[in-house]
């Protein structure tokens, strides 16, 4: 043992901290168009090679090329372009609205729109997705009422959750969005339980769970990968890989010299590794994972590579820990931006187009926020009744819950 | 005096079936049949409970039955199972899974207080967990410390979850059917040294089988055992003892060595709770002991006396006194030592009735 | 009457170093700077903690002081952290890690309850696990029913483990220094309401910072307060109050606005206990009141009153009260209606003081 | 979506079951010697083919053959088959000692001896191995004396744990044993802390952690092999995939089309899947993973190939699960006898002196049986006293165990 040097704890960083710029070379990025599209019905281990490489559709001009280049309407496209531009006026006005004191908290989605969007689209009404709080543009593609999100961000009279829950934990199911938990990962098992039960029942619903690139340390998404692989659950495990988990770099999670979809290969389950800042290769490498989920082939696992562009909630402070800058240098844009310059590419959309479309999305949030002021906020104290918090801990009210109600005298 | 004098609740006698002698184990088998038979919705799964039915042999010949898609094997994932039995009750499905000691239930603990207890009060309805996550507990095997916990205590202290542990075949088979029907999370506990007959603590006599005792006499169909209602199990005037599981039997045989006339409550559900048949009881007899297999600190026992305390202060002679397991890890070899027996029961009753 | 009248215990007032005004997020800091700097074998890491210096900024600067292989970054995995402080004190080091919330503990509660508990009686003291775990907990922030949270009674029904709750920057400097010399693994819970100052639950007034506070003074070196002593934080004659964490300067209030002349005990260490200290002060007032955050079912207050029974059933003149959060989740909107104000502390007071 | 048909729950099963034969090509052999040895340095991405294939040093003669082929003295090998027999003869006195009531549990390793036994051979004093029950080769390999064994077997009062534990839960520091915790899979992600603590320390020791294919599903073996990664440890990770978990085999574990080792690699960590019942195999794998992490090159995941000869324990059955005859089908056949042909092979063993060595090995074994029962056994009552039982479950004991052992009147 002598002739061994001391051994040394390795603690991986980032390349670029504050003061110094993020070299990104360490993403690995294959150009659009470059990687291979397999068979629906491909096994598992012959997707090895996707999820070491990139799957990209728009180059840089903003042509779709390649295998991955889907067949989809102008008017999708151009629904995908206003979701997606829906959600950052949305995330942009709740940040204000948060600052305002008008609710506790807010976690923004900037940079990452693309991915529940287009995912969402390439989705069937009554497939329910798993999601964590950053994934609001489900909801946005969705077109769920934005009075209903905005009275659960303020906590006001009409809440939906009576005011039980953070702000942005949402559910709702007739959209086929789950409850938000507040522990990390613990959706991305369920998601796999609920597959299993449509699997059971013979139906042909299927699941998507969401996870970040941090929480993937978690055991839920072990056990996620595990049990979709033995039972061959029709379900898409999403990993978002927006290369930070509050502080911490995505090597802390595991990152470093591997990937993200690389766990999936080795459990057993078909895995891609996609650019998540491209609406196109979104949707396409959804529809290819929904086709497999949905015809009894099993998960698909697929890392979505984006960027956390804004601060981790409202309550962090990114300059702190890496260059305040970073953003704007990230090789894969802006998926906003990237989206427009397509559409306008092929002649589908125009900047007038888009001004005006910002102009009616912001004025349609602007008033469902008016709305929803007329409910209340936490600040002006206009909040669920003290009643509502006895409620639905059981699905009848238990004695001792009845007296613990009449002790507070509410 | 002598034979187990368990008054029977109307809603129980009510059941018309014929019923068969069976162990704990054949109650509780067949409660899980009776509902996959009756409902679509029940799975069933865990580690070795499908093809080869269990350790225990709980669910022993329910494949063959139902099929492989209604019961099966689990890989070895506490967590996993109770987050996939989470996802399916969002579905609509009311999954039975179990966990292959209550010990294990640890790995999995984050599943059922955060997620399981909370789902429905975190959606306000919009989704539900009404699973049954059945475990064996308690010691009398020599199983050592990881075979032998009682963690009932931590799951009461999870608002959300209902935790309920029966003491004989009938009621095994009569709560584990209302749980599985409850739309609420249940923890289901099965004192696996009850599983063969009514032990009573005397570790060095003899195995009573459950078909010498009237509770091993279960109707083969539906019915059911309501939760948050304690029985008498046994009456008696000269003090109350608060017990549940395997400390019934162990109670009994206390009292009647003692020639205390303890009228033993079985809580059968644990919590929520029939506090008013508790209540009714202590201030009637005036004394308390709470008995129960797991470590005594922060144990429900300690619960259990809070309540007496709060609600029959003025009617209370003596403290109320607790005889719990020791708080050190279930040994091994001093299992008996460790074990609340009859005479360690037997004695705090003389010492509660001389206070 | 008004002022805090804790009295300095003889093993805490011998320290001679200079006292600095600190908050008990500096105090915190400032015992893991301390303890890193007297002892190779410390190391601190957690999610978030290294570079960046934790949520609460407990460890900022400790990595640029001390290095990256003495306070570092770990993955999402509360399970893998302790896991991996189990495997590190088995070598021989005292790992100190943070668990960003306690409400995130449960995900580590195999590895806490299974292992870093059982360790040293398992293998006979061949291995230990002495080991620190910071959490922050309780409400007061509208964080939730997941950012809130104050699980204390699970640990304590853990044999094994040590649970500490400071309430005040000089305590909880003490007492980390104490939990990182002790060789059994301690559960560190950090009101997070309490960091920046002595919150005593009226929410809608101006929050006290630590600088106007006499606890907030603060030796720069080593001391330590002991493990399993509590301190009387008020004297009083009237009723005795046991509270830990925020409910020591809700109580006090309580206390102040009814004129009832309460005895609070600031328990410091929740298990093991000072149990003399809560003895001596009910047998001298013959009235007491459990206050903690946490829900009320098996809540450690169950096991207070059950101590405090059976240790001073004859002197007892009133039924001990709980006051404690409800037994729901913890709500986000409606957190004053949940959190157990000096109004409700209050209102038990007087009831108790008039039965 | 109406064009799919229902969906249906895929339930993996084994391919034999009582009454009608495996067929054990599920396994994937590789030939003797035809596997590749890499670099002790090289990456972890470059060991993406080892996680698949098998490697293997002894042919169907015995012979030694291939890149792997270790350089081991006939001293060593002979110290090698001296362990085995001894594990095995062991183990079988010590499931007749069960069956006489001496015990109350006994769990055998029959059929995987080859692996602990050539590990620990290759391991330096000062490594701390993190074992499950199955590894009692690890013990023998490092002369433990069987006496000590024995008493903690019988619980009796020379037992050094007190009796506190089931048998085989052994914990003996100085042998480098790590105690053995009754839940699973918590001991891997330990190693791990072990090996972090070792490099934090700048020491050369390292750890060797150990699990069975069952327990991969659990939550510890994922956070082994997350922070092994991130922070490079020096730990090894074995898998010891001996087929069958209780009564389930290792697909219901997450092993069809896919491999234990495969599990590493997608986590960034070298693996190699090895022929566990070959013990020049386990030799030359286990030192190439111990020069790895020694130079701070990191973990390696080695997935043991062998199979659960015996029951799991002695409360099991497997003929109720499995062909009964299971075992003589399997294709890598018995690790004791195929290193005993190899040194008669070589010409350092013969029959005479293999049958000598079972002697004396078995009246070893019964001899320390006799003196371990002089101490006492469960069933004669002779056990650790009743005191001991609140003793070290803090390093001082706290008021509340005085008084709880005073109530108990020891
Ligand atoms: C079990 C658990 N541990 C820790 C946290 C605290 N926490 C909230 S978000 C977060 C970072 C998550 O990062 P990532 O998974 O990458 O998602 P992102 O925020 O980047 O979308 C942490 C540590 C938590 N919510 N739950
Ligand atoms: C956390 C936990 N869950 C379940 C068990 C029960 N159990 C003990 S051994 C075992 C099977 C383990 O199989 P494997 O990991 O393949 O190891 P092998 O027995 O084959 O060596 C099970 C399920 C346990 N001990 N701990
Ligand atoms: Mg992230
Ligand atoms: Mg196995």
């Amino acid at each position: 043992m002598n002739q061994h040097p001391p051994l040394h704890l390795h603690v991986p960083e980032p390349t670029g901290r504050p003061g110094h710029d993020t070299d990104f070379s360490y993403l690995h990025l294959s150009r659009a168009g470059e990687v291979r599209r397999p068979p629906v019905d491909a096994l598992p281990s012959d997707t090895s090679d996707l999820a070491y490489t990139l799957v990209r559709v728009l180059d840089d001009e903003g042509c779709a090329i390649g295998p991955w280049a889907p067949d989809i309407t102008p008017d999708l496209l151009r629904f995908g372009l206003r979701a997606m531009m829906k959600t950052r006026i949305f995330d942009a006005r709740m940040v204000i609205a948060q600052r305002q004191k008008k609710m506790s908290f807010y976690m923004q989605s900037l940079g990452e729109e693309a991915i529940g969007t287009a995912h969402a689209l390439a989705l069937s009404e009554g497939d329910m997705c798993f999601p964590t709080y950053r994934q609001q543009s489900l909801l946005m593609a969705r077109e769920v009422p934005l009075v209903d999100l905005i009275c659960q961000l303020f906590s006001n009279e009409h809440d939906p959750l009576k005011g039980r829950q953070l702000p942005v934990m949402y559910s709702v199911r007739k959209a086929g969005f789950f409850s938000i938990s507040g522990n990390l990962a613990t959706q991305f098992i369920q998601a796999v339980g609920w597959g299993m039960a449509s699997a059971i029942k013979g139906d042909t619903k299927i699941a998507s769970a969401w996870i970040g690139d941090g929480a993937t340390a978690e055991s839920d998404f072990h056990t996620a990968l595990t049990f979709a692989h033995v039972y061959r659950a029709p379900v898409i495990l999403n990993v978002v890989n927006n290369q930070w988990a509050i502080s911490t770099f995505q090597t802390i999670a595991g990152g470093e010299s591997t990937t993200f979809a690389a766990r999936g290969v080795g459990c057993g389950i078909a895995s891609l590794r996609v650019d998540g800042n491209d609406f196109l290769a979104v949707y396409a490498a959804s529809q290819w994972a929904i086709e497999r989920a949905r015809s009894n082939l099993g998960p698909t696992l697929i890392e979505w590579l984006t960027y956390r562009a804004g601060p981790h909630s409202t309550s962090d402070d990114p300059s702190k820990y890496r260059p305040a800058d970073d953003w704007s240098h990230f090789p894969l844009g802006d998926p906003l931006a990237r989206l427009k310059q397509h559409l306008i590419g092929i002649g589908v959309w125009s900047e007038q187009e888009h001004q005006e479309t910002h102009d009616a999305l912001e004025a349609e949030v602007i008033a469902a926020q008016k709305e929803a002021e007329r409910y209340g906020t936490l600040s002006d104290g206009r909040i669920p009744s003290a009643s509502a918090m006895f409620e639905d801990v059981y699905k009848e009210m238990p004695a001792h819950l009845r007296r613990q109600r009449q002790e507070l005298g509410v | 005096m002598n034979a187990p004098t368990r008054m029977m609740r109307a809603d129980e006698s009510a059941t018309k079936h014929t019923k068969t002698p069976m162990t704990m184990i054949q109650a509780l088998r067949s409660a899980m049949d009776v509902m996959l038979e009756r409902d679509d919705n029940v799975v069933i799964f865990g580690e070795d409970v499908g093809y080869f039915g269990g350790v225990f042999r709980c669910t022993e010949g329910l494949q063959a039955k139902h099929g492989k898609s209604r019961v099966f094997d689990a890989p070895i994932s506490e967590g996993g199972i109770v987050g996939v039995a989470v996802g399916m009750g969002a579905y609509g499905l009311r999954p039975v899974v179990e966990i292959q000691f209550a010990d294990y239930s640890y790995p999995a603990f984050d599943q059922i207080a955060s997620e399981a207890a909370r789902l429905r009060y975190r959606s306000a309805c919009d989704f539900t967990a009404p699973l049954t996550i059945r475990m064996p507990c308690g010691g009398g095997i020599y199983g050592g410390q990881t075979h032998s916990q009682s963690p009932e205590a931590l799951f009461t202290h999870v608002c959300g979850l209902r935790t309920v542990m029966p003491s004989n075949p009938y009621d095994a088979k009569g709560l584990l059917i209302a749980a599985i029907e409850c739309d609420d999370p249940v923890i289901f506990l099965e004192p696996k040294r009850l599983y063969n007959g009514p032990f009573d603590g005397h570790h060095d006599q003899p195995v009573v089988p459950w078909t010498k005792h009237p509770l091993g006499a279960v109707p083969e169909g539906y019915y059911t055992v309501p939760l948050e209602s304690a029985a008498v199990f046994r009456p008696g005037k000269d003090l109350t003892v608060l017990a549940y599981g395997t400390m019934v039997f162990v109670a009994e045989a206390a009292a009647r060595e003692t020639g205390i006339d303890a009228e033993i409550i079985d809580l059968r559900s644990i919590w929520p709770l029939d506090l008013d048949t508790i209540v009714a009881s202590v201030k009637k007899t005036g004394r308390c002991v709470v008995v129960h297999e797991a470590t005594r600190t922060s144990g429900f026992g300690a619960e259990l006396v809070a309540l007496v305390q709060e609600h029959c202060f003025y009617h209370l002679e003596a403290p109320i006194e607790r005889v719990t397991g020791w708080d050190t890890p279930y040994p091994h070899a001093q299992e008996w030592a460790y074990f609340a027996g009859p005479k360690r029961v037997g004695a705090a009753l003389k010492r509660v009735m001389e206070a």
